[in-house]
């Protein structure tokens, strides 16, 4: 008998977990307002690999919502963002995509965070025609744009951060470099880049190496590159792998410079490498030195308000250009919002969205202005990024 | 690799120079970073090696204790401000403490339990100490690195250079492995440990209470993983989700020793590290640091087969 | 029938250094109880697990019904005999592996029961019947025809076999659920389920009272009648004195006297071996 | 009257899931289940391997991911880049994964226990960082792999493809359930109670041993390519060592006594994870310590697995049924509040 009760645990569990499963709660029945809210939904990496990303952007939109709503909302619809976490995992991600497309019914999708992501998703949102604003950095993701009619992004491509780094190191005069890259999607796609325009540069690779997320220690790639004649290294990961480069290198008295990928565009950074990160220069968006950029600039005015506010919230130093991303993203899709007419069918509103988001011009974001058209679903303008030293662990630009 | 396009796959793929020359220093310094590396694996094998020998449990959650080893000590040191003495060894205790909560709550309740869904339990653990960690209540997901307990300025050996912080890694594995040797030999409970992982049967017959013993063996294994984590940190860093990985190479490494004796883990730990490294140095078709941790398990795959055959050449 | 069922040449099985079994020499007759006795440590049951397949003798070789249990595998082959012989002596022989054996008609039990623990008794007893059906996975995936026959009787020899034990009752019930002495005979059964020409029982009377134990002589001995030839490594002096027509006595790994039980009784070198035993 | 259809209630639970699984995915069915329930029959179908490796042989796989894996990426690869029609492309994936397996079978199954465990983790790994470093699209895999069809009709929306999946989720259950109780079965559990007995009514071990370890191979392959067809996207880190774990918590969850266990594991983890813990997601990343939490309370209390929990439940509940509704209440009630006392929605 005893055992049996303990037993029936069981049954009782399958039985709570179905009905629980069964019954909707949870964001579909807030106190209804008089007018429908407007569903936004957010595919985010808040765990997982790529977390240090996700979770400024969840930051980000969970703050924004905030403000929207407290403004009285999208021509007085609140708006809400179901926000998902994809636990940096292509199939979870794609169960929750589909999951605020069937179940939440949402208007449009911002996210994911890494590229890897975003491409596994492309299919499931063009079958379900239904707009998608990509937080994440591969130029694949937007190309060839015929096949990607509803999906937008709003970093700059990896490609640009490349460009950016290249065309530094031509001007500087450096002809062999290294490179150093993560095995992680990111780190993986800018290698791809790397490898293939370096030529177009005229710089050439004389080492080419790569780790692993949660390797312990660099230092055998760097000793071998160390053997290289390379003038430079690059490395192209996030801030953890970018930061340990930086400390074996100046472990193994390497002179030659090192030059990161936006990837490192984080406080964290700084922190984590210590003395070492002196002297790292890499791309980034013009959130990082806000108070340099001339207040002629179209940015100006976005940038401060987004890292005055999200500062305010989650601490000072904290702003990052992650969290940017899905700031444009969110804004683009509110904007395209504002301009929606009344009285759509959730698939006519999705449309509609997506047409306006095409339109979308000038459109002054944190990453970059953004201008886009039908043959170009990033559009942002040249000029988004410009080259960062970091010197005496504060990021100063070079003009 | 480019998307879309007719994909090939060469083994031998761009990563290959025919730079297979390493001279004499370069060949030194992928030796250090072997050993620093390798003495990290067999700081957290040590863990799996004492718990597996008693328990014939492999604990998945190992990994976990090496971390929180870190972020504690980062917390303490770095947030609350300790001096380091203190704060490492307080981060040491409470992982043992939590090392024993684990046992206390989890491992000792499952009665008759199987040994897989044992091993299940000590994931399911794991999953929920990361989990406890990466949520932003607790450290958040960015990774931490506490200071080093002696400054960073790389110190020079015959044209290889390491960090003073590797020399306090190499020199933690090999004292404890030193100090675990002598425990398991010397003292009374050490003995009892000992006689627990060679015949459990009899050490019950011989009144050892296998429970407690058991409960040691958690203790030591975590409080082995907080000295990882400790001394590690300044030079690895460590996020939330730090455990997974170096679990796993401290299993290989623990594994490749037999889950023997303490000497046979650091023995494998330090292989495995090396071979790595070596790998790295010599940077020549499948050769490259794309498929270090590849051959580390084949090593480990190799060791596995030669010692089951010479088992199966006993039997027909 | 008559002849020899088993024979073994220069028998031997050395752990490292200690030779368990040294240059054992027998031949058993077909048809016949024969049973292996000797003091504890004589090497009992690792001549029993030589001859089952379960050890692979270090060196001599095991004929059964004429045949030998020896292979040389291809690679060997490839090396001229006596070159072979001179660099690697017996260490590229290989034997039949004990599951062949079973094909080839040598069943055993083992001292430890050993039955499935996750099966009934008849389900013992099917699987007993696996070297003398002939259905695998696919017609099973499929549940063929074939599959159908073969099953249905596998389940009727196996729960011939059953009653033969005088276990048929407890065919639905779980293996280890049943007391040791069921056990043991559950344990002959399975092996008589593979019908083989020559049976090995390992201490078939440890643990049994008198009452089983006087089941048991008479089962071996209704075994006998349908043409098996058994082999037993008992302590139990009476046991055997009682049923086996002939004894082998076995000393640290010798073969150190063979007859009928009265010849056996008057053996100097036997009583010396036992008594030696008692001695020390 | 009521007493007797409880007494009754294995087959009409049967009958009634079976009813709703073929319900589940129409529109007008309360709940859109359909994409969680596609990767729930895929999930499966791997864990019924895992069942017949582990619960009836007795060996532990610690690397099936692997063999999922190179289920999806050979018939993705094959269909995609060399244009092989969806369906050969996945016999051809079957194929080479079951020789896969049947290579490295022989030498890994003489491993013991926790050995072979470590040995099929490390293989694992290995194929997932080859897949990574090799695999077109590196670590963010490819996508456009073509969908499954028959003819003219394609399995394009996950309505249909829920149909697909669930028919071969089925099929492999029914065969594995045959298997099990044939002669074939028999000798699995034998080796799995001992090998020397085994060994000694004529089972030849090693063989079978690798056979049914082929055979799972061979399942998980086909779950992969159906993966990769349905999503029609896959990269490395859906197969890597933690994939392997789930699905070993899949099947011991479900309960390695039984093939039917798997639908059970595969079905509460995913649930657990897919939904529930989603639905009920609190701040960021408490549901994965929650998730943690469950399985190790299920291992402590139910160590055999659901199924059987479940199973002895049912007799249970024949006796004490009319008690039952106050303590599920009780219980059901404790844990609503647990799941809710989360927080809010983000």
């Amino acid at each position: 008998m005893q055992k049996y009760l303990k037993h029936s645990l069981a049954l009782i569990l399958v039985v709570a977990l179905i009905a629980i499963s069964g019954i909707n709660c949870g964001p579909e029945e807030q106190q209804e307002p008089e007018k429908e809210t407007y569903k936004v939904g957010a595919l985010f990496s808040t765990t997982g690999a790529a977390s240090n990303l996700g979770v400024p952007e969840k930051n980000t939109v969970q703050m924004m919502v905030d403000e929207i709503n407290a403004a009285g909302g999208v021509n007085g619809h609140p708006l809400q963002v179901i926000i998902y976490d994809d636990e940096t995992n292509s199939d979870r991600c794609a169960t929750m995509a589909n999951r605020l497309i069937e179940q939440d019914q949402v208007l449009a999708i911002v996210g994911p965070t890494t590229s890897g992501n975003s491409l596994s998703i492309l299919d499931i949102v063009t079958t379900a025609k239904i707009p998608l604003v990509s937080c994440a950095a591969s130029i694949q993701i937007v190309t060839p744009v015929a096949e990607r009619y509803w999906i937008f992004k709003t970093p700059q491509a990896d490609k640009e951060a490349v460009a950016e780094t290249y065309a530094y190191l031509q001007d500087e005069g450096y002809s062999k470099i290294a490179i150093i890259t993560a095995t992680s999607g990111f780190g993986a796609g800018g290698r791809d880049i790397l490898l293939a325009d370096a030529a177009a540069y005229g710089l050439t690779i004389v080492d080419d190496q790569v780790f692993d997320e949660g390797d312990t220690s660099m230092q055998s790639q760097l000793t071998h590159i160390k053997g290289t004649d390379a003038e430079a290294v690059v490395c192209w990961s996030t801030d953890k792998e970018g930061a340990m480069v930086a400390r074996d290198m100046s472990t193994l008295n390497m002179e030659i410079p090192l030059f990161c990928s936006h990837g490192i565009a984080n406080r964290a950074f700084i922190d984590q490498a210590g003395e070492a990160a002196n002297g790292v220069i890499f791309p980034a968006g013009k959130l990082l030195f806000v108070d340099e950029v001339p207040d002629t600039d179209p940015q100006k005015d976005t940038l401060v308000s987004y890292r005055d506010s999200y500062e305010a919230l989650y601490g000072a130093g904290t702003v990052n250009t992650f969290g940017g991303h899905a700031y444009d993203a969110l804004s683009m899709v509110v904007m395209a919002l504002e301009d929606l007419e009344e009285g759509l069918s959730l698939a006519e509103s999705r449309a509609a969205i997506r047409d306006s988001l095409e339109q979308i011009t000038n459109f002054a974001g944190t990453g970059g202005v953004f201008t886009m058209s039908p043959t170009d679903h990033l559009g942002m303008q040249p000029g988004s990024l410009a080259m960062i030293e970091i010197v005496d662990g504060e990021w100063t630009w070079l003009q | 690799m480019k998307k879309g396009e007719a994909w090939a796959s060469p083994f031998l793929s761009e990563s290959d120079f025919l730079s297979c020359s390493m001279s004499a220093d370069q060949f030194l310094q992928y030796l250090l970073a072997g050993l620093s590396q390798g003495s990290v694996y067999a700081l957290v094998g040590l863990g799996f090696t004492i718990i597996y020998a008693v328990t014939r449990i492999i604990n998945f959650a190992q990994g976990e204790f090496v971390m929180l080893g870190g972020m504690l000590s980062f917390t303490l040191g770095v947030s609350a401000g300790l001096p380091l003495a203190v704060a490492a060894i307080l981060s040491i205790v409470i992982t043992a403490i939590i090392g024993a909560i684990m046992y206390l709550l989890a491992i000792r309740t499952a009665k008759r339990a199987s040994v897989i869904s044992l091993i299940i339990i000590t994931i399911g653990a794991s999953i929920f100490i990361r989990g406890i960690a990466g949520t932003k209540e607790m450290w958040g997901v960015d990774a931490v690195r506490p200071l080093p307990f002696t400054g960073s300025e790389s110190i020079g050996i015959l044209g290889a250079y390491i960090q003073p912080q590797v020399l306090w890694v190499i020199g933690a594995a090999v004292l404890v492995t030193v100090l675990l040797q002598l425990f398991l030999t010397r003292t009374v409970v050490g003995k009892a440990l000992k006689a627990c992982a060679v015949n459990p049967q009899a050490a019950v017959l011989v009144g050892i209470n296998i429970k407690t013993m058991a409960l040691i063996a958690f203790i030591l294994a975590a409080a082995l993983g907080g000295i990882g984590g400790v001394v590690m940190a300044p030079w690895t860093m460590m996020s939330y989700h730090s455990g997974f990985m170096i679990g796993l190479k401290g299993f290989v490494a623990a594994s490749i020793g037999g889950f023997k004796s303490p000497i046979a883990t650091v023995i494998g730990g330090i292989l495995i590290g090396v071979v790595e490294n070596m790998v790295v140095g010599i940077n020549y078709g499948p050769f490259t640091s794309q498929y270090m941790d590849v051959w580390g398990l084949v090593v480990l795959l190799a060791i596995l087969l030669i010692r089951s055959g010479r088992l199966a050449s006993e039997e027909a | 029938m008559s002849g020899t069922i088993l024979e073994t040449r220069g028998l031997t099985k050395a752990f490292g250094g200690l030779v368990a079994l040294n240059d054992v020499d027998i031949s058993v007759e077909a048809g016949k109880i024969t049973a292996i006795i000797g003091p504890n440590g004589a090497g009992k049951t690792t001549f029993f697990n030589t001859i089952a397949g379960a050890y692979r003798p270090t060196s001599g070789d095991i004929i059964f019904n004429g045949e030998t249990m020896k292979r040389t595998p291809w690679y060997a082959k490839a090396i001229p005999p006596r070159l072979r012989q001179k660099i690697f002596a017996e260490r590229l022989q290989q034997y039949i592996p004990a599951h062949r054996r079973t094909t080839l008609g040598i069943a055993r039990t083992f001292q430890n029961v050993l039955l499935f623990g996750s099966m009934t008794a008849l389900e013992n007893i099917m699987a007993g019947q696996h070297p003398r059906s002939r259905y695998g996975f696919f017609s099973a995936a499929l549940k063929l025809p074939r599959a159908r026959r073969e099953e249905e009787r596998i389940s009727l020899n196996a729960m011939k076999y059953l009653n033969m034990v005088g276990l048929g009752t407890y065919a639905g019930q779980n293996a280890l659920s049943l007391p040791l002495g069921q056990q043991k005979l559950l344990a002959i059964a399975r092996a008589l389920a593979t019908e083989p020409q020559l049976l090995l029982l390992d201490e078939p009377g440890a643990g049994l009272n008198t009452l089983e134990k006087r089941e048991l002589s008479e089962l071996i001995h209704r075994i006998k009648e349908l043409g098996t030839s058994i082999i037993l490594v008992e302590h139990d002096m009476p046991l055997v004195m009682g049923i086996a027509e002939w004894i082998i006595v076995l000393d640290s790994g010798r073969k150190i006297a063979e007859g009928t039980a009265s010849q056996i009784q008057k053996d100097e070198r036997v009583i010396a071996a036992y008594l030696g035993e008692e001695t020390d | 009257m009521l007493a007797r259809l409880i007494s009754k209630w294995p087959y009409l639970i049967m009958a009634v899931l079976l009813i709703v699984l073929i319900l589940l995915p129409f529109d007008w069915f309360p709940g859109k289940y359909t994409t969680l329930m596609i990767f729930i029959g895929i999930s499966t179908m791997v864990t019924v391997g895992l069942c017949l490796l582990m619960g009836y042989t007795g060996q532990v796989s610690l690397g099936q991911a692997a063999f999922f894996g190179c289920g999806a990426y050979i018939s993705g690869v094959f269909s995609k880049y060399y244009s092989v029609n969806p369906w050969l492309a996945m016999l051809i994936a079957a194929a080479v994964t079951g020789v896969f397996a049947y290579v490295i079978g022989y030498p890994i199954l003489r491993l013991r226990g926790n050995y072979l465990a470590l040995a099929t983790l490390a293989i694992g790994v290995i194929v997932w960082i080859i897949l990574r470093n090799e695999g077109p699209g590196g670590p963010d895999g490819f996508s456009g792999i073509p969908a499954l069809s028959i003819g003219g009709f394609a399995f394009d929306t996950s309505f249909k493809r829920y149909f697909l999946v669930w028919g071969f989720c089925l099929a492999t259950l029914f065969i594995s359930q045959n298997i099990v109780r044939s002669r074939s079965g028999r000798a699995l559990r034998a080796i799995h109670g001992s090998e020397a007995a085994a060994e000694s009514i004529g089972i030849n071990v090693a063989q079978f041993k690798v056979k049914i370890f082929v055979l799972s191979a061979v399942y998980a392959s086909l779950a992969g390519s159906l993966f990769a067809h349905h999503l029609r996207h896959i990269s490395p880190q859906t197969f890597d060592a933690m994939a392997s774990v789930k699905l070993v918590v899949m099947a011991v969850i479900g309960g390695l006594a039984s093939v039917w266990g798997a639908i059970f594991g595969a079905g509460t983890t995913r649930l657990l994870s897919d939904e529930i813990l989603v639905r009920y997601h609190v701040l960021s990343g408490w549901d994965i310590p929650i998730y943690g939490l469950i399985l190790v309370l299920v291992m402590i209390f139910m160590p055999q697995g659901l199924f059987v929990a479940l199973r002895s439940a049912s007799y249970w509940l024949r006796y004490n049924w009319r008690e039952l509704p106050s303590i599920t209440k009780g219980i059901y009630e404790r844990k609503v509040l647990r799941l809710r006392s989360g927080g809010v929605q983000s």
